[in-house]
């Protein structure tokens, strides 16, 4: 039994411990925990990817293609009227991205990890226009999602 | 009006008209653009102006292999166009004479059958100028009358001056007198044609190169 | 204030033309080599995109008011005006069809600054009312929210919570006295975050005081792009203002092309007199942390990656060494790309064109150059310096479905610091 | 008279048969004939009538005359001068006064519309032509009088055929050519100050062989000695193609013979027959005598800018017309620069501020 995991180092480090598969599936977690925040269908299919076992490449490959151009239209165009809560879908979709991201691009970084930020931020977007504090709420939620992971 | 009449007085009045023109139409367009003003440049210089200014009027002199590559035709004949231009007007013993009448100093010519032969390559260059300016749809569009006017008025002096050269067509004094008429079209005309660029491509050189060499830009 | 017109324009033109645009002008030869180094003529194969064909209504103006010439031949009928026609034929050459790249000023034997010219000519069209939908949308964001793309003040205090519970590094807010003040692109705000963070870690190790300020976070500047110097004069002067207020030492320019053209090179024109504090590129910085051993890095990318020259960070802003120094120090596969460097091309969204939705399709063709670029290297990896140069490329290599992901180099930089332990919130 | 024919005199003076057909020869080859037309200028020379010639020597300085009777060396050109018939001139005939201006009208009478007349000197036509008589008769009245029965007329030396130094600028006398007043009589101009002699009597020679003038140029000069100029038959040329010129008349480029092209030589503008024909009986010509040529055969010739201002030279001072004009330039320029500051810090002033409100039309 992992102690619960109370701050980031503990939680980064948590993760680092996962191998690929097992990346991909707490990230997805992470996503499913804000998918209320986006109203973009790619994003649930992607999970569902990203959540199942040992499937054909190209089935990933699509998803991943398909969440690339979800994230790509989400992005607010430079210039234009920025609205937060469709920044937050942004985010979301940017989540669901990292999840399916292939091994040889983690850049140093985990992709559960990067998908827990992206999460984080999609919650931070909606503290934007209003000032209650979205992101401590999330940080502990994702440490709750792993640990209950980590058990079962 | 006979060759030697016309020969008179294109070597007298009509060199006097035509160079008065020139000299004044230029300083003229040098003034009309020096008094619109150049706001100096406020910003936190990184390098030094002058030097590059200078470094400017230099860089210019060569194409960058990015736009070489894609036109070297056109470019590489630029320059036997202007190399050329310069060789005949410059280097030639009867030019050099005129020069040092009025600069007080001469200095070696080439063998005048070199110049005879540059002059031809000179002509030949001009006229693939046209072709080029003709064929490419990029300068066919933006080309105004003008530049078909420069281009006239820059070939005569060459076609005549060889042609005299070569004693062909008419008499020597009835070329040389076309001749120095065609040169005072060109002196004439100048002015009033991009054959401002003669002395403005130096201005705009260096006032782009001053401003990248104050900002420590390349230029 | 007025209703835009056609009059107001040409008088607009008439005072922006200046003794370098008249030689300019009386230098032309009409050689046609801009275009070739335009990507808008070599991806459209339209002549109408050579960019010295861009300001021919500056240059009619020009010739009809500023030479006896021009003036006669105006009298006797011989020469064209500028009208309403020309300003709508010209607006989507002048605003569309050009990312003020500078590329064209590069190559012109006779050293014409033509994307000069066009910067010069677009206030003339912005007073003239022929400025695109979306760069006036923005300029007016910009000017009464404070950022282009409406971001406020609390929406960077929650990324800052956000990033203080990440890092546990502080993001301080207007603090008086800090050496250097950080500016950032409303792209890097909603759409990158990840470039703040960076920023936190690197200053933290390097040990030096920054801040962030409250009245004058954005960087970004409409007026540069929609060309009316009236308002980026007044965009400037916040963070003029706003450094000399906490008596900053550096303001550094984020990664942000015209961002930096704004803030290093026209702002002391545009409020009039030098400013009290330096400017510098982050990338300037962050090149001068490493020589100096303030910050290292362990460890390298060894993904085969390039480097995409933003045009007014590179060629207008003369950072170019500075990333390759710094891309030599993290990244074991770097190569180049053909023309990188102050001749790079374009990516085709800068200078206003991205903000303006009329150009789209233009721009996704004039991002073909950099496609073939891309596809003549065949990289895992494209690093760039720019939030929109980064947008537009992901737009681009989606819409070609090339599968390169994107990154920025200051955020890439901060992946490979050396990890010191981080103390946890 | 004696109608002693051409051959029968020259017998009388003792040259032979051979000295005789060696001189056809030369005629020939100098009016360019081939060769096989020796005998036929013999024949026809043998049969010549002694024509009368009647030589009217108006504003000139005997140069020409000079020239030609060679009074200093008499050779077979002499003495065909002899041959002819010189019915009247003031120089060399004996007669004077009255008994002079007799025996022209005789000539005249006698051979009216056959004789040939020979002009030197250009005719005065200020205060209506009494700038320079003969007889109380103005050069104008006596060649017009004159020309009318004449056949043929040979205008000799530049002033006759251009009008020549009394012409240059400006012209006190108000002189013209021959060709000037007289239009309806065939002219041949044998321009030079003074013409080659040979060139003469080649004129002459061909007259009385063919009993018709050379084939003319456009200025009526006749294209056997006028056709080329100096500078395409200069021995020199090979200098002027290689770009060595003499740069003063001691230097070393001189003393090598090198061209006189930046010494004033006018060789290139100049048709005359003097770089094969030569002077002196062909021992040298001007050029080779180190001096440029003057083009003293063209028209104007005095007129045409210094002898010594190469021909690439305006007849200008380029130095002060530089000034001049940039003095001028300046001067227009500052009115207009004054005119384009002005209507920029109008532009600039007038400017209103443009803020976000200015920007769509539709506001």
């Amino acid at each position: 039994m992992m102690s619960t995991i109370s701050n980031d180092k503990q939680f980064r480090d948590a993760l680092n411990g996962l191998n690929a598969q097992q990346q991909r599936l707490v990230g997805a977690l992470f996503v499913e925990n804000v998918l209320g925040l986006s109203n973009d269908p790619r994003v649930a299919q992607s999970l569902v990817v990203a959540k199942g076992t040992d499937l054909a490449e190209d089935v990933v490959n699509l998803a991943r293609r398909s969440i690339k151009a979800a994230c790509l239209e989400a992005h607010t165009r430079c210039g234009a009227d920025g609205e937060w809560t469709d920044q937050a879908g942004y985010f979301v979709a940017r989540a669901a991205e990292a999840c399916l991201e292939p091994e040889g691009r983690s850049q140093g970084k985990g992709a559960a990890w990067k998908a827990a930020m992206s999460a984080r931020m999609a919650r931070t977007c909606l503290a934007a226009d209003s000032d209650e504090d979205a992101h401590d709420t999330e940080s502990q939620a994702q440490y709750q999602i792993l640990t209950s992971y980590l058990d079962a | 009006m006979d060759a030697n009449e016309l020969l008179a007085w294109a070597r007298g009045s009509g060199f006097d008209i035509a160079l008065t023109i020139f000299v004044a139409g230029m300083l003229l367009r040098l003034l009309e653009v020096l008094a619109l003003g150049n706001k100096p440049d406020l910003s936190a210089p990184r390098g030094s102006g002058p030097k590059g200014g200078v470094q400017t009027l230099l860089s210019r002199n060569l194409p960058r292999k990015a736009v070489f590559d894609r036109e070297p035709l056109r470019i590489i004949n630029g320059y036997v166009l202007h190399i050329g231009f310069f060789i005949v007007l410059f280097l030639y013993g009867p030019h050099i004479v005129l020069f040092e009448s009025f600069l007080g100093f001469g200095w070696p010519g080439l063998p005048s059958g070199v110049i005879d032969a540059v002059g031809a390559i000179t002509i030949l260059s001009l006229i693939a100028a046209l072709v080029f300016r003709l064929n490419n749809k990029v300068i066919r569009f933006i080309s105004t009358k003008d530049d078909y006017v420069a281009w006239a008025v820059t070939l005569l002096p060459l076609l005549t001056g060889y042609l005299t050269y070569n004693h062909l067509v008419a008499s020597y004094t009835m070329m040389l007198a076309l001749h120095l008429l065609s040169v005072e079209l060109l002196l004439v005309v100048a002015p009033f044609t991009k054959l401002t660029h003669m002395f403005s491509f130096a201005m705009a050189r260096w006032y782009q190169g001053y401003q990248a060499g104050r900002r420590g830009v390349e230029s | 204030m007025s209703a835009p017109s056609v009059e107001k324009g040409i008088q607009a033109i008439k005072g922006q033309i200046d003794a370098p645009v008249a030689s300019f002008f009386s230098a032309c030869v009409h050689c046609g080599l801009c275009a070739e180094a335009c990507l808008f003529y070599t991806e459209t194969g339209d002549p109408k995109y050579t960019p010295i064909n861009k300001v021919e209504p500056m240059r009619r103006i020009w010739e009809r008011e500023y030479t006896l010439f021009g003036k006669a031949k105006a009298a006797l009928g011989l020469s064209k005006e500028v009208d309403a026609d020309t300003f709508a034929e010209w607006e989507t050459l002048v605003y569309d069809g050009c990312t003020l790249c500078g590329r064209c000023s590069l190559v012109c034997p006779v050293g014409n600054d033509i994307s000069g010219m066009i910067r010069k000519i677009r206030e003339g069209f912005a007073a003239a009312g022929y400025a695109p939908e979306g760069l006036i949308g923005a300029s007016t964001r910009a000017v009464e929210i404070g950022s282009p793309m409406g971001v406020k003040l609390p929406a960077v205090q929650a990324q800052i919570k956000h990033l203080q519970k990440n890092t546990g590094l502080d993001v301080p807010i207007d603090a008086k006295g800090a050496e250097y003040l950080v500016l950032l692109s409303s792209m890097e705000i909603m759409n990158f975050p990840e470039y703040l963070e960076a920023i936190a870690r690197i200053m933290h190790q390097a040990g030096k005081s920054w801040t962030i300020a409250s009245k004058a976070f954005e960087a970004t500047n409409s007026g540069i792009q929609i060309g009316v110097s009236d308002i980026a004069k007044l965009l400037v002067s916040r963070v003029v203002d706003a450094a000399d207020e906490l008596g900053v030492k550096t303001v550094i320019s984020p990664e942000c092309g015209h961002a930096f053209t704004a803030i290093r090179w026209d702002g002391a024109n545009l409020i009039g007199r030098p400013y009290g504090f330096e400017v510098k590129h982050i990338l300037e910085v962050l090149d001068e942390f490493v020589k100096k051993g303030l910050i290292k890095t362990e460890g390298m990318e060894d993904a085969k990656l390039t480097y995409h020259d933003p045009c007014q960070i590179a060629r207008k802003g003369g950072v170019v060494e500075q990333p390759r120094n710094l891309l030599n120090r993290i990244a074991s596969n770097f190569v180049e790309m053909e023309d990188a460097g102050e001749m790079n091309w374009c990516c085709g969204g800068g200078g206003g064109v991205s903000a303006n939705e009329r150009a789209d399709e233009l721009k996704l063709t004039a991002f073909n150059r950099k496609k073939a670029q891309l596809e003549a290297l065949g990289v895992d990896t494209l690093v760039t310096a720019c939030a929109n140069c980064r947008l537009t490329l992901e737009e681009g290599l989606e819409e070609n479905n090339m599968d390169i992901p994107i990154v920025g180099l200051t955020e890439m930089l901060a992946e490979y610091l050396v990890e010191d332990d981080k103390e946890q919130a | 008279m004696d109608d002693l024919t051409l051959s029968e005199r020259l017998r009388q003076r003792g040259v032979s048969r051979r000295g005789f057909m060696k001189f056809c020869a030369a005629t020939a080859s100098m009016m360019a004939l081939p060769p096989i037309m020796i005998p036929k200028v013999a024949a026809a020379l043998e049969q010549a009538r002694r024509p009368s010639v009647i030589w009217l020597s108006f504003q000139e300085c005997t140069g020409c005359t000079e020239s030609l009777t060679r009074s200093h060396a008499p050779t077979i050109e002499g003495l065909i001068f002899d041959h002819i018939s010189l019915d009247y001139h003031h120089t060399l005939q004996a007669a004077a006064g009255d008994a002079a201006e007799h025996a022209r009208d005789e000539a005249m009478k006698k051979n009216w519309g056959e004789y040939l007349l020979v002009v030197d000197g250009s005719i005065p036509l200020g205060e209506n032509g009494n700038f320079s008589t003969i007889a109380g008769i103005s050069n104008l009245e006596m060649l017009k009088e004159v020309a009318e029965g004449a056949a043929a007329i040979i205008s000799v030396g530049t002033c006759a055929a251009f009008g020549g130094l009394p012409m240059a600028n400006p012209n006190p006398t108000g002189a013209v050519s021959v060709s000037d007043i007289i239009k309806d009589k065939p002219i041949v101009n044998v321009p030079g100050c003074p013409p080659i002699p040979t060139v003469i009597t080649g004129v002459l020679a061909h007259f009385l062989t063919f009993g018709r003038l050379p084939e003319l140029d456009h200025l009526n000069r006749p294209k056997v000695f006028f056709g080329q100029n100096i500078h395409d038959r200069c021995y020199r040329r090979p200098f002027y193609e290689r770009g060595q010129f003499a740069e003063t008349f001691d230097d070393e480029g001189a003393r090598k013979g090198w061209c006189l092209f930046k010494l004033g030589c006018k060789g290139p503008t100049t048709y005359n027959a003097c770089a094969t024909a030569k002077w002196n009986e062909g021992t040298s010509f001007p050029i080779e005598a180190g001096h440029g040529c003057i083009g003293c055969s063209e028209p104007n010739f005095w007129d045409a800018g210094g002898f010594y201002r190469a021909l690439s030279l305006p007849h200008t001072n380029v130095g002060e017309t530089i000034l001049t004009a940039g003095a001028a330039g300046i001067a227009i320029g500052a009115a207009a620069a004054v005119l384009n500051r002005k209507r920029k810090s109008d532009a600039v002033d007038n400017r209103e501020t443009i803020t976000i409100k200015d920007l769509s039309k539709e506001s």
